[in-house]
């Protein structure tokens, strides 16, 4: 019994003492700040930053190649405890979401063919601009849903949706897009223009019941030009984000029935 | 040599290490979705097994034999292959670092694999020879790295599959591992060994 | 100048019902300008042309329109007379939006001519550019000539003329190959054009030789145009140099550039971005060849093109003959309507072309045909799982591994699509022409296609754009 | 509300617009119709039993296919025939004298188990009859090789007749032998009685599976599947000449023996050139058979089971991906 101890015991400290040597003559360096820095990011691997995940961030933001706050999934919070372990000063920035501009349901856009082909916003674009008469408007075929790292996309009535609380605003969906009608907004926005048809009125609804036809009416009862809640494109209205209006009552008045009050999309998860 | 072939075949067929003797599962169910790490991975068990053969085999004969202390084998062993496993990975970051690079995120994961235990005991048991112990344990995991390997060109074609929702993942790993296990099964009777 | 059998066989490759017949034997007949046309500034491959012209305004036949736009571009040019509807944005047969000048050619010029809108009077009568004596013209006035009459490549993709007959320095052009394959089922304006403007083709050729410095000459006809390779021997009688007519073997995609050139001359074309001049040809459309020759010989630019009508739901399908911009609705006028509703139309053959949702898109420079297929000749294509049964790639010209292509792309693993060279991948459609399961292959390989393009393109913008900023 | 739609409605797809028009269940269908001549026999020689067997099998694979599906809430597969080639195929591999319970419970094992959870046809990995073949041989292990003699049909049995109830071993196992007791006999196996004649082999006259035993029926049938295009020639001429190369180095029974009995013409003309679970490249193909011919031969000669071919097999479809990764054309203009 005794020698059993000892033998094992033996074992142990010569296996423990060769690893301490081991680990104090063998080791390799590496700064200590990149773990820190890792454990503080959110750990998605979104990729939103533009960097093969966060340990790859992570290891930017040590070099000092890469802005801190790019993170928009970890937000302030994590902004600033990044800064911290990197001793700088952190940047604000406001948490943004995607936003799917249009509201071309399958009752209201009009359908000019029966599509019939992989479910692709791409390949369906690239096969006479797909089926949706509106060339602006969302096709539905959930190309953004498929890169969305959060599954914060879901296709409803021919539609993306996006989930405001699961949205990180990495960004990838914007890109995704080929109709490019996906934007990053202040999460802290309520009222969006839902419309990505700049054509002029007439044209805009021949192809869709509901499409933004420029009738300047949304600017006028949110406090006219000078209030610069609202910008123009052609015969499209914008939100100004920068300024962004907050009174629901242009939604109401909107004769286009374009606009929408906060229409993130909640999935229940 | 013809029984060295044996060994051979019998470790990497008949008794196949995870189709047969179903020891080192994690890692062939962890390290199999891609054949690039599944060969990353049995390099890393080639190299860890044969060296703990060598190392236990010591052991056992100079250090626990002499003393009848056959019965703590197993814990000598764990104590031992955990230690070795840890000292060549801190050793290959230092002194060759490409084969770290390719091997290095594997090694921490052999630490906890029964195979590397399981073959040092069989050779326990068998009480065979030094030069053979090494042999049957570089060839059980050449046979475990036989067997991560096909099973990740299957995990790779599964990587397209659209099982039911409740399948996917490990568990039509799982099924698909039995169904290996179930070719396997044709090997029986290949080798008349022990091994 | 000699006949000789195709000496190379490519791999794959399937055999499509061809239903030629349909509008085979229908000599090539001219259409009447429509009242309305619509042209595009995109009917070419590259840059979109710069329209130069605003609603309001009157336009001659052959007046300039659209300006080059950048080295890969091509002009326009008005096919008729008329006056500026507008200008808009018009969706075009692929589905890409570009500016279009709308002409209505009823219009009669109310304005005289004056020196800020010249042109604006009537058709003068007599060339729309001076005739060239190509024999005495420079290879630099003939190169301008062929930039000048808006020539683009009229097999399909639309590649600008002047660009590819003028190499790159150090690449010299050994081969000059014809195509005039004609692969594609229903299509038979390649083979009319043969048939009956041989002479205009062996012009072609001989400017087109003299621009290139004196390459030899091959002229690719599929085996089932007995009629076009006999008028063409005929064309080339006594004609000096090394040319040859080689008979292809029916096989689509034998009008495939990479495929013609191995099956002409037996050199293989490296990966994409190495383009048919890397490995000393040139390849151009036989419509193209015709097109040279009138522009350098008669002055006349490129206003139109040989169109196939055809399809089982076109009451007479014919070849006709139109201006470029011609509505796809006047076309099927042009020949007696339908007989039946259609339940796809496809500007371009069956294999490669684009279905489209609207009679009201117009034709461009490489509308080789327009299909109108009833419904008992249309499939639907499932999304069944590959069963693994290797028709795909024993049909793939560029020897893909379509069935596991497709799979990866359906799990949008687009990477391991880029490493099975899913970028050489020619959009043939033979793939998805033999899936037993109806697969859509082509459409995901051109998904993938697309993305791994998307994500260069925006590497490429990124990395100028850290160029641009000098890192701190 | 209705969609809104325009007048001008047309079908957008991305080209091609022409299609072979040769579906899934066409092809399935070429299949069952190669299998009829050796089914044929199967039932000529071991009578209604047979019968009974095919039809348990079928039913069962078609009954277990259209569950799963409902189960999983996809659309029915039923029709595209699938399920039925892998339930006669799993009949045909099957002893006629296999209790009927059993050829249920192999059937759902190959279509529920190796099949259907996986996602369906051209998923998975094994050949759903030949992993209920092994499941089967394994689990059952008896009355899978215990195997009734034909019916014998020169003493004018009828079809309706009860097959020969005595069972007997296999050439197969009589062959196994003669591996270890090569030329030490000088006498002919045909001649000691071990194995059947020539003749007898050729067109099924011996104990077996249903579907197994003639090897004419199998061969008609293959050459019909090579004429409609259905297979290629490379699995089964690699497989068969493989295992006739093989035992013509190795000795024992006569070659032609070894390829003209148990699973190897089956196995080499319908099972192993399964699309889902064959490589897809001629030179894959061709590496497939010679693999499946070697370990078939490996397993009769030395292994504990007298019949290889299926595990051999078996073992092949799980290296198919590896040996597609590796049998990878170049592309045309690739480096």
């Amino acid at each position: 019994m005794a020698t059993a101890i000892i033998i094992i015991a033996g074992v142990g400290l010569v296996a423990a003492f060769t690893l301490a040597l081991a680990d104090r003559f063998l080791s390799v360096k590496e700064d200590p700040r990149i773990g820190m820095v890792t454990a503080a990011l959110p750990g998605a691997n979104c990729g939103g930053c533009g960097f093969p995940g966060c340990d790859g961030y992570a290891r930017a933001l040590v070099a000092g190649t890469a802005p801190n706050g790019a993170c928009a999934a970890g937000g302030d919070a994590c902004a600033r405890a990044v800064a911290k372990i990197l001793g700088v000063e952190a940047t604000a920035t406001e948490r943004r979401v995607a936003l799917v501009k249009c509201c071309g349901t399958r009752s209201e856009a009009i359908r000019v063919g029966d599509y019939n082909g992989i479910c692709d916003c791409n390949v369906a674009a690239a096969t006479a601009g797909g089926d949706k008469g509106c060339t602006y408007g969302c096709l539905g075929y959930g190309a953004c849903a498929n890169v969305c790292p959060k599954g914060a996309i879901s296709v409803r009535d021919g539609l993306a949706k996006v989930d405001k609380r699961l949205c990180i605003g990495c960004g990838k969906c914007v890109t995704a897009c080929p109709k490019r009608l996906i934007e990053l907004v202040p999460a802290s926005a309520t009222i969006h223009v839902l419309c990505n048809n700049p054509d002029k009125g007439p044209n805009v609804r021949k192809v869709c019941g509901v499409g933004c036809m420029g009738c300047h009416l949304c600017e006028k009862n949110s406090g006219g030009k000078e209030a610069g809640h609202f910008t123009f494109q052609g015969f499209l209205a914008k939100v100004n984000y920068q300024n962004p209006p907050d009174d629901a009552q242009i939604v109401a008045k909107c004769p286009a029935k374009c606009m929408a009050e906060d229409p993130h999309f909640e999935t229940g998860h | 040599m013809s029984y060295y072939l044996m060994i051979f075949v019998g470790a990497v067929l008949v008794n196949n290490f995870v189709l047969s003797r179903f020891l080192g599962c994690c890692p062939f169910l962890g390290v199999s979705k891609k054949l690039d790490t599944a060969l990353g991975m049995s390099g890393a068990v080639v190299f860890v097994m044969t060296v703990a053969a060598a190392v236990t085999w010591c052991i056992d004969r100079w250090l626990l034999a002499p003393h009848g202390l056959g019965y703590i084998h197993t814990l000598a062993f764990i104590l031992v292959i955990a230690s070795l496993v840890q000292f060549i990975d801190i050793a290959m970051k230092k002194f060759l670092p490409p084969l770290h690079a390719a091997l290095g995120i594997f090694l921490p994961l052999i630490t906890t694999n029964c195979a590397v235990l399981g073959a040092a005991e069989i050779n326990c048991k068998q009480g065979s020879g030094f030069f053979e112990s090494v042999f049957f344990s570089f060839s059980a995991a050449v046979g475990f790295g036989f067997a991560l390997v096909i099973f990740s060109g299957i995990r790779e074609k599964l990587a397209h599959a659209d099982p039911p929702r409740c399948f996917r993942g490990i568990a039509i790993a799982l099924v698909t591992g039995g169904l290996l296990s179930l070719a396997f099964m044709g090997f029986s009777g290949l080798v008349k060994l022990p091994y | 100048m000699k006949t000789v059998k195709s000496p190379f066989k490519f791999k794959g490759g399937v055999h499509p019902d061809y239903n030629k017949e349909l509008a085979r034997d229908k000599a090539i007949e001219t259409m009447p300008v429509p009242a309305e046309l619509v042209v595009s500034m995109s009917q070419h491959l590259g840059a979109p042309a710069k329209c130069i012209v605003k609603a309001g305004d009157f336009v001659t036949r052959g007046q300039v329109v659209g300006e080059k736009n950048g080295f890969i571009s091509v002009l326009v040019r008005a096919p008729a007379d008329g006056k500026v509807k507008s200008v808009e944005k018009r969706r075009g047969p692929a589905g890409g939006m570009a500016d279009a000048v709308v002409i209505d050619t009823t219009a009669k010029p109310e304005v005289p001519e004056t020196p800020e809108n010249p042109g604006a009077g009537a058709a003068k009568g007599g060339p729309i550019l001076p005739p060239l004596d190509w024999k005495t013209a420079s290879r630099e006035d003939l190169l301008k000539r062929v930039e000048e009459a808006g020539i683009c490549g009229m097999g399909g993709a639309g590649f600008p003329t002047a660009v590819k007959l003028n190499p790159p320095p150090g690449k010299r052009c050994e081969y000059l190959i014809l195509n005039g394959a004609e692969c594609e089922p229903y299509l038979t304006a390649d083979f009319r054009l043969m048939l009956e403007r041989a002479p205009r083709i062996r012009l072609g050729v001989e400017i087109m030789r003299k621009i290139l410095g004196m390459p030899a000459v091959r002229i690719a006809v599929e085996a089932n145009k007995p009629e076009a390779i006999a008028a063409l021997e005929k064309a080339f009688e006594g004609i000096e140099g090394n040319v040859e007519i080689v008979v292809l073997p029916v096989l689509y995609p034998q009008g495939s550039e990479k495929h013609q050139i191995y099956a002409t001359v037996g050199r293989v074309v490296p990966e994409p971005p190495a383009l048919p001049i890397d490995v000393g040809c040139v390849v151009e459309n036989v419509g193209t060849v015709a097109a040279i020759a009138d522009a350098v010989e008669l002055g006349e630019p490129l206003l139109g093109r040989v169109t196939t009508v055809s399809g089982d739901a076109v009451a007479e399908p014919k070849n006709i003959f139109a201006p470029s911009g011609t509505k796809y609705s006047d076309l099927i006028a042009f020949c007696g309507g339908t007989k039946e509703p259609p339940a796809k139309v496809i500007s371009g053959g069956t294999m490669m072309g684009f279905a489209v949702s609207s009679t009201d898109i117009p034709t461009t420079k490489t509308t080789s045909g327009l299909l109108l297929l009833t419904r008992k000749r249309v499939f639907q294509y499932s999304s069944q799982a590959c069963i693994n049964c290797g028709r795909c790639v024993r049909a793939c010209p560029m020897n893909l591994n379509c069935a596991e292509i497709s799979k990866a792309v359906e799990a949008d693993d687009i990477a391991s699509a880029e490493a099975m060279h899913v970028m050489t991948c020619i959009e043939c459609g033979a793939c998805s022409f033999g899936c037993p399961a109806y697969r859509t292959i082509t459409q995901l390989c051109r998904r993938a296609k697309n993305s791994i393009r998307a994500r260069m393109a925006a590497e490429k913008a990124k990395a100028a754009a850290a160029a641009k900023t000098p890192a701190k | 509300m209705k969609p809104k739609e325009t007048a001008e409605h047309y079908i957008l797809s991305s080209s091609p617009h022409a299609h072979a028009k040769t579906g899934v269940s066409r092809i399935m269908l070429d299949v069952l119709i190669a299998l009829l001549p050796t089914t044929a026999a199967g039932v000529w020689f071991f009578g209604m039993r047979a019968v009974f067997v095919i039809a348990t099998c079928v039913a069962t694979c078609l009954l277990t296919e259209a569950l799963c599906r409902m189960a999983m809430r996809r659309e029915s597969t039923v029709g595209d025939l699938s399920a039925v080639v892998t339930g006669l195929l799993l009949a045909l591999n099957l002893p006629s004298g296999i209790p009927l319970p059993m050829a249920a419970i192999g059937s759902v094992f190959a279509i529920a188990v190796a099949k259907q959870v996986f996602g369906g046809l051209g998923m998975n990995p094994f050949n759903p009859a030949l992993a209920a073949r092994a499941f089967m041989l394994i689990s059952f292990t008896g009355p899978m090789t215990t195997w009734l003699k034909p019916v014998s049909r020169c003493c004018g049995g009828t079809c309706g007749a009860a097959p020969d109830a005595m069972t007997t071993a296999t050439p197969l196992a009589a062959m196994k032998t003669m591996f270890a007791a090569d030329a030490a006999t000088g006498a002919t196996p045909h001649a000691t009685g071990a194995i059947p004649s020539f003749w007898d082999m050729l067109i099924g006259n011996m104990p077996g599976c249903i579907g197994e035993v003639s090897a004419i029926a199998l061969a008609i049938g293959a050459a019909y599947l090579l004429w409609r295009k259905v297979i290629t020639w490379h699995i089964p001429v690699a497989f068969i000449a493989t295992v006739y190369v093989y035992s013509l180095i190795a000795g024992g029974a006569p070659a032609y023996a070894q390829v003209l009995t148990g699973g190897v013409m089956i196995g080499a003309c319908f099972m192993a050139t399964d699309y889902v679970t064959s490589p897809t490249f001629g030179k894959g193909k061709l590496v497939f058979g010679v693999g499946c011919g070697l370990l078939c031969m490996l397993i009769r000669q030395f292994g504990s089971y007298p019949e290889g071919c299926s595990f051999a097999i078996l073992i092949m479809n799980a290296l198919t991906p590896l040996i597609n990764r590796f049998t990878q054309p170049k592309a045309f203009g690739a480096k």
